[in-house]
């Protein structure tokens, strides 16, 4: 098992891109997505409408501890423009 | 006029959105899963297309083809010009923007309920309207986007934290450490022209139109018991889940005033009136006067808070969004779109 | 009567629940995603409503349809009264009293089957059929609330540790920590009332049944493509979920032993037995009969569930669910439907 | 970057709203909900059935630290009569 | 031959699908909700059944029936054999097998079109043609397995780490330790008899071809609103959800060379002209000979990679599936099914 | 409060019943499991095909801290062969 910190993202369907892209950028391509959620923040409340223009999406990253925190400068300004939760934790990987 | 609003209200579509009012407002566990309210709301955008094309394509650009369009292109600048000189001195000018643009653009549910409405009275409007439908989706928000960035530009110059600031907060508990004051990206003009014009909803609508006009009698024909046929009562489906949305919506509205209110009413008359004196002065018929009224009264819900959630983030959903959603869509569906034909049928006999 | 059983098996929407038995049964990958099968059990109630409120204003309120609803209210009463009686002997009083629910409502894709099956025979049933349905509904679970909210009061006064306790485990092992005892809050009459009377499913059918008395003969022509025509192909398709449901239910029946199997198939009979008579004493036509017999004997896996699952916390759904809709659901379907119909027939003629 | 305690809830659908009223009457009103989900538990399988009556729904929530001994607290009696599984974990929340 | 194609290009579905396409590379954000795309792949699958089910029963077992279902069946062993040494000499024997699997089976949805294509010119296929689609579903998934099953044997006496190799990475990143290499496991041949024969489209489309014949005359009226009527619109509907589906899935080309786009063109044309030569000399009508062509020239994107993706997991999907949906399906659709036809024609009179 | 080896897994919904099966195995039954999502891995994209050939399942399990190894154990000559990512985390499990 590998040390390996995991992101949490829970940010607006319609910005996720934006976020996704600048991981991708970052040479961080692999991801879990878990799209047309529902939530509650500062922004108010989200999901469960017909058009899909407010609702939010959950992204998991597992990335290597190293780059932790070039990751978090990268989402920082994301997450300041567009809203949205940013959860770091610690976790094991399981070699495969 | 008192009889066609009393008929409306015997429409098995427009019950069902009464239901949805209802059985929302009593806090039932009814919900209609979520990709199938997408389903619905595309398949009315498809259907709508589709038969627009028919229609268009059976009769041919006319002379009340252009008129129809050229006032209604006229309606979605003069519309949103109008709407952010009334708000920007009430309130804040990113929302004042975002406002005006879900005013001067369309509802295409509320132009479905109208279409119907008028045909089944045997009045029904040309299939150009569906031309000017989505012609006046746009203009709106290219016209609130430009607004936006002057805005932006002047208020970079001073304050540091407008309206729309989202600051750190966790569990609803305002963050101990300082938030950093928000610098909203601005977003590049190109960018926003290209979400406004790849929108989904907005390129289903327009593809369909095509498709229809392109197809002929026979894509008519076989198209029809799904275009036609079953349309009712999937609008009934989708007017149920509008009720409900509806209910949930005005739990909401503590960000909208009793100005914004009487805006969200107020607005969509001036914009009918505005509609029936040019449809008037240019001689239309009562169907598509009521039509074109109900465009120019209708706020946006879909195409117009997909583009500006990004284009224009400082801008608040729950005002915009609540606005066109929980107070003009069912004063258009219930009083609007009944009492705009009996104006066009008085102005015009 | 054995005819109209083979009849029956050679109609497509059954023909599709035994495909989704044996689909099921075969542990195939085949799986109607959850939104769309949410979706169609609402197309099924809102066209059911639809369709009964038509009928009921056409023919208006008859000497029938007021024979049928009282009868109906009775069987309401008598049935889940009876179940109880004979189940608190044998079984824990909160699954008695579940169960008694259960089978004291009514199944409302139990009851479309027939009405099809009556309808494609020339013997088509009353609109009002459709109310006695929406009557029979409730009694049972508020009978059966009463009931728990009794036996509750004397458990608790007793042992500690009532069936349905959930303790603390983790990943499927005992937690080593002593599990606290369960305390289920009583959960006040009025809230379980508000949720029986709120109940989605409920709301809906109520709902469709009152605009579609509302909407009159327009309103029913512009809707029948939508909720005639492909209603027999929806169908087809929930009873195919349906049959896969099935399926996967019998996998989970340890909790539901020869007894309660027995009981599933015994009290239909029991019920439809009383209906039959009840209907016979009061001149009911062949058609009426059998959906009157019907609702008897058909037991709850909507209303019922959605509102025991809270009202009764301590009763288990591998039983009260497991049965109403493994074992009586198919019974009826299969061998119920035709064999009511058959005896209704006999005692008419 | 700022510590939190983040919540995880799978309870009942039907009995979610018990469990977010209870957080809204703590002043935590934020959350991200998935409904609709499948699992198994002490109260048997859960998931897919089209009338929604037994399914599941996840909840996370991210507290501050400090408050989460009174969340548990308010959480226990709730998850001791609907059942449910709740997990706390550490995180740290990205501040944007 | 080229009106063919133009007419083709103005069908209202086949129009649907180059809106997906466009809509698709423009990357704009219309999204058929899953649930309701799955939904309507089992909606197309039931109906095609049903309708083959029933013709089938109407017009009994003819001659032309087992002569199509022989020269099927032939078809099914003789491509994937022809593909298999084809491509085992330029890429990986895995890959090489999949793809066979691939293009050995059929497409369900290119065999709709095709249907609706000669029905809609006056040269409807026989029903026995979708006996002779669920037949040709599963020869050449069992040959590639037997395949795979081959090279795997002779593969792990060699070199440790097989293609598909699955390593250890964290976030995009090749891990530091060293990965295990790869030993996939080999499934047992009955495991996937098991899998082929219990995947759902596969046993949805054989059961409704089962109800469909059983049903009879009255089972086909009940049911024509939906597996008839509505079946344009929502195959419309499923073509743009292809479309887009396409498109996205062009992007992911980079596995797939000039070579494989090659194969994915020249082999449907192999496989029509064999199929249109056997059918020829059983002098088989056109719209059979055309149906029959479209079967050998389509490749399998449901049920194949299905069975595929874990009976021979050292396949990479982004090779035989984005050929088969990306390169071969647009081809059949746009190009090769007014072919087909042309040639039948041409080859019958 | 209780320890908790917190599992998580992603892997291809084709092969999740063998996921669960060796967790049933092991006497491991309980679990929450959100089928039908998104992802991007060594496997490239995965979810949003409408034949729900290539989607991927989230599956999380929470097993008292002692079993985690074996569980370990158990998952990773699937990971091996079928793809997919598994993180262990820690957390604390809520006694109701
Ligand atoms: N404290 C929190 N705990 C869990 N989820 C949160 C929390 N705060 C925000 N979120 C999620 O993040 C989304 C966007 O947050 P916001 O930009 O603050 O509206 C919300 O809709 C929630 O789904
Ligand atoms: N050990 C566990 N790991 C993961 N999820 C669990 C676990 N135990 C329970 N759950 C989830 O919590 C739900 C309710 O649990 P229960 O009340 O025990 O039936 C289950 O349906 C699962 O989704
Ligand atoms: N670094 C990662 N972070 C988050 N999710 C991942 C990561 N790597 C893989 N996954 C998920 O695991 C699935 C299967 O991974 P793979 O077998 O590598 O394609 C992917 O489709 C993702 O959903
Ligand atoms: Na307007
Ligand atoms: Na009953
Ligand atoms: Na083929």
């Amino acid at each position: 098992m590998q040390d390996v910190k995991r992101f949490e993202l829970v940010i607006g369907s319609a910005n996720a891109g934006r976020f996704l892209d600048a991981l991708d950028t970052m040479g961080l391509p692999h991801r879990t997505v878990i799209p047309g959620i529902y939530g509650q923040g500062q922004q108010g409340a989200r999901g469960g409408d017909p058009f899909s223009t407010f609702d939010n999406t959950y992204v998991l990253v597992a990335v290597p501890p190293e780059r932790s925190e070039e990751v978090v400068e990268a989402l920082r300004p994301l997450l300041h423009t567009f809203g949205g939760m940013c959860l770091v934790s610690d976790a094991k990987w399981v070699l495969r | 006029m008192d009889s066609s609003i009393l008929a409306n209200l015997t429409d098995a579509a427009i019950l069902f959105f009464f239901l949805g009012l209802f059985v929302g407002a009593v806090r039932s566990n009814l919900e209609i899963p979520a990709p199938v309210a997408k389903f619905l709301s595309l398949y009315l955008l498809m259907a709508l297309g589709f038969k627009g094309g028919q229609a268009l394509s059976s009769a041919g650009i006319t002379d009340d083809a252009v008129k129809v369009i050229l006032i209604g292109l006229l309606l979605a600048l003069v519309i949103p010009a109008l709407g952010f000189a009334v708000l920007r001195s009430r309130i804040n000018p990113f929302d004042a923007a975002a406002i005006s643009a879900t005013y001067g653009s369309v509802s295409a549910v509320t132009f479905i309920a109208a279409t119907q409405f008028v045909a089944d009275r045997g009045d029904a409007a040309g299939g150009y309207l569906t031309v000017a439908l989505v012609l006046m989706e746009s203009p709106a928000i290219i016209m609130a986007v430009l607004l936006a960035t002057w805005t932006r530009a002047r208020v970079q110059a001073d304050a540091p934290s407008p309206t729309g600031a989202v600051t750190a907060a966790v569990g609803g508990v305002q963050a101990v450490g300082p938030a950093a004051p928000v610098e909203p990206t601005s977003m590049p003009m190109k960018a926003i022209l290209h979400e406004a014009f790849t929108d989904g909803a907005h390129l289903l609508l327009i593809g369909s139109l095509v498709i229809g006009a392109v197809s002929g009698p026979t894509g008519g024909e076989t198209m029809a018991p799904f275009v036609d046929g079953i349309f009712k009562g999937l609008l009934a489906f989708f007017l149920l889940e509008m009720g409900l949305l509806v209910a949930r919506q005005l739990r909401e509205v503590r960000d909208v005033g009793p100005f914004l209110v009487g805006f969200g009413i107020v607005m969509p008359l001036v914009g009918a009136t505005l509609a029936m004196t040019l449809g008037t002065l240019a001689g239309l018929s009562v169907g598509d006067k009521t039509v074109l009224a109900v465009l120019a009264a209708s706020a946006s819900y879909i195409v117009v808070p997909a583009v500006v959630r990004y284009a224009i983030p400082e801008a608040r959903p729950s005002r915009y969004f609540t606005m066109s959603l929980a107070v003009t869509f069912p004063f258009n569906i219930v009083v609007g779109i009944p009492l705009y034909y009996a104006v066009a049928g008085w102005l015009t006999t």
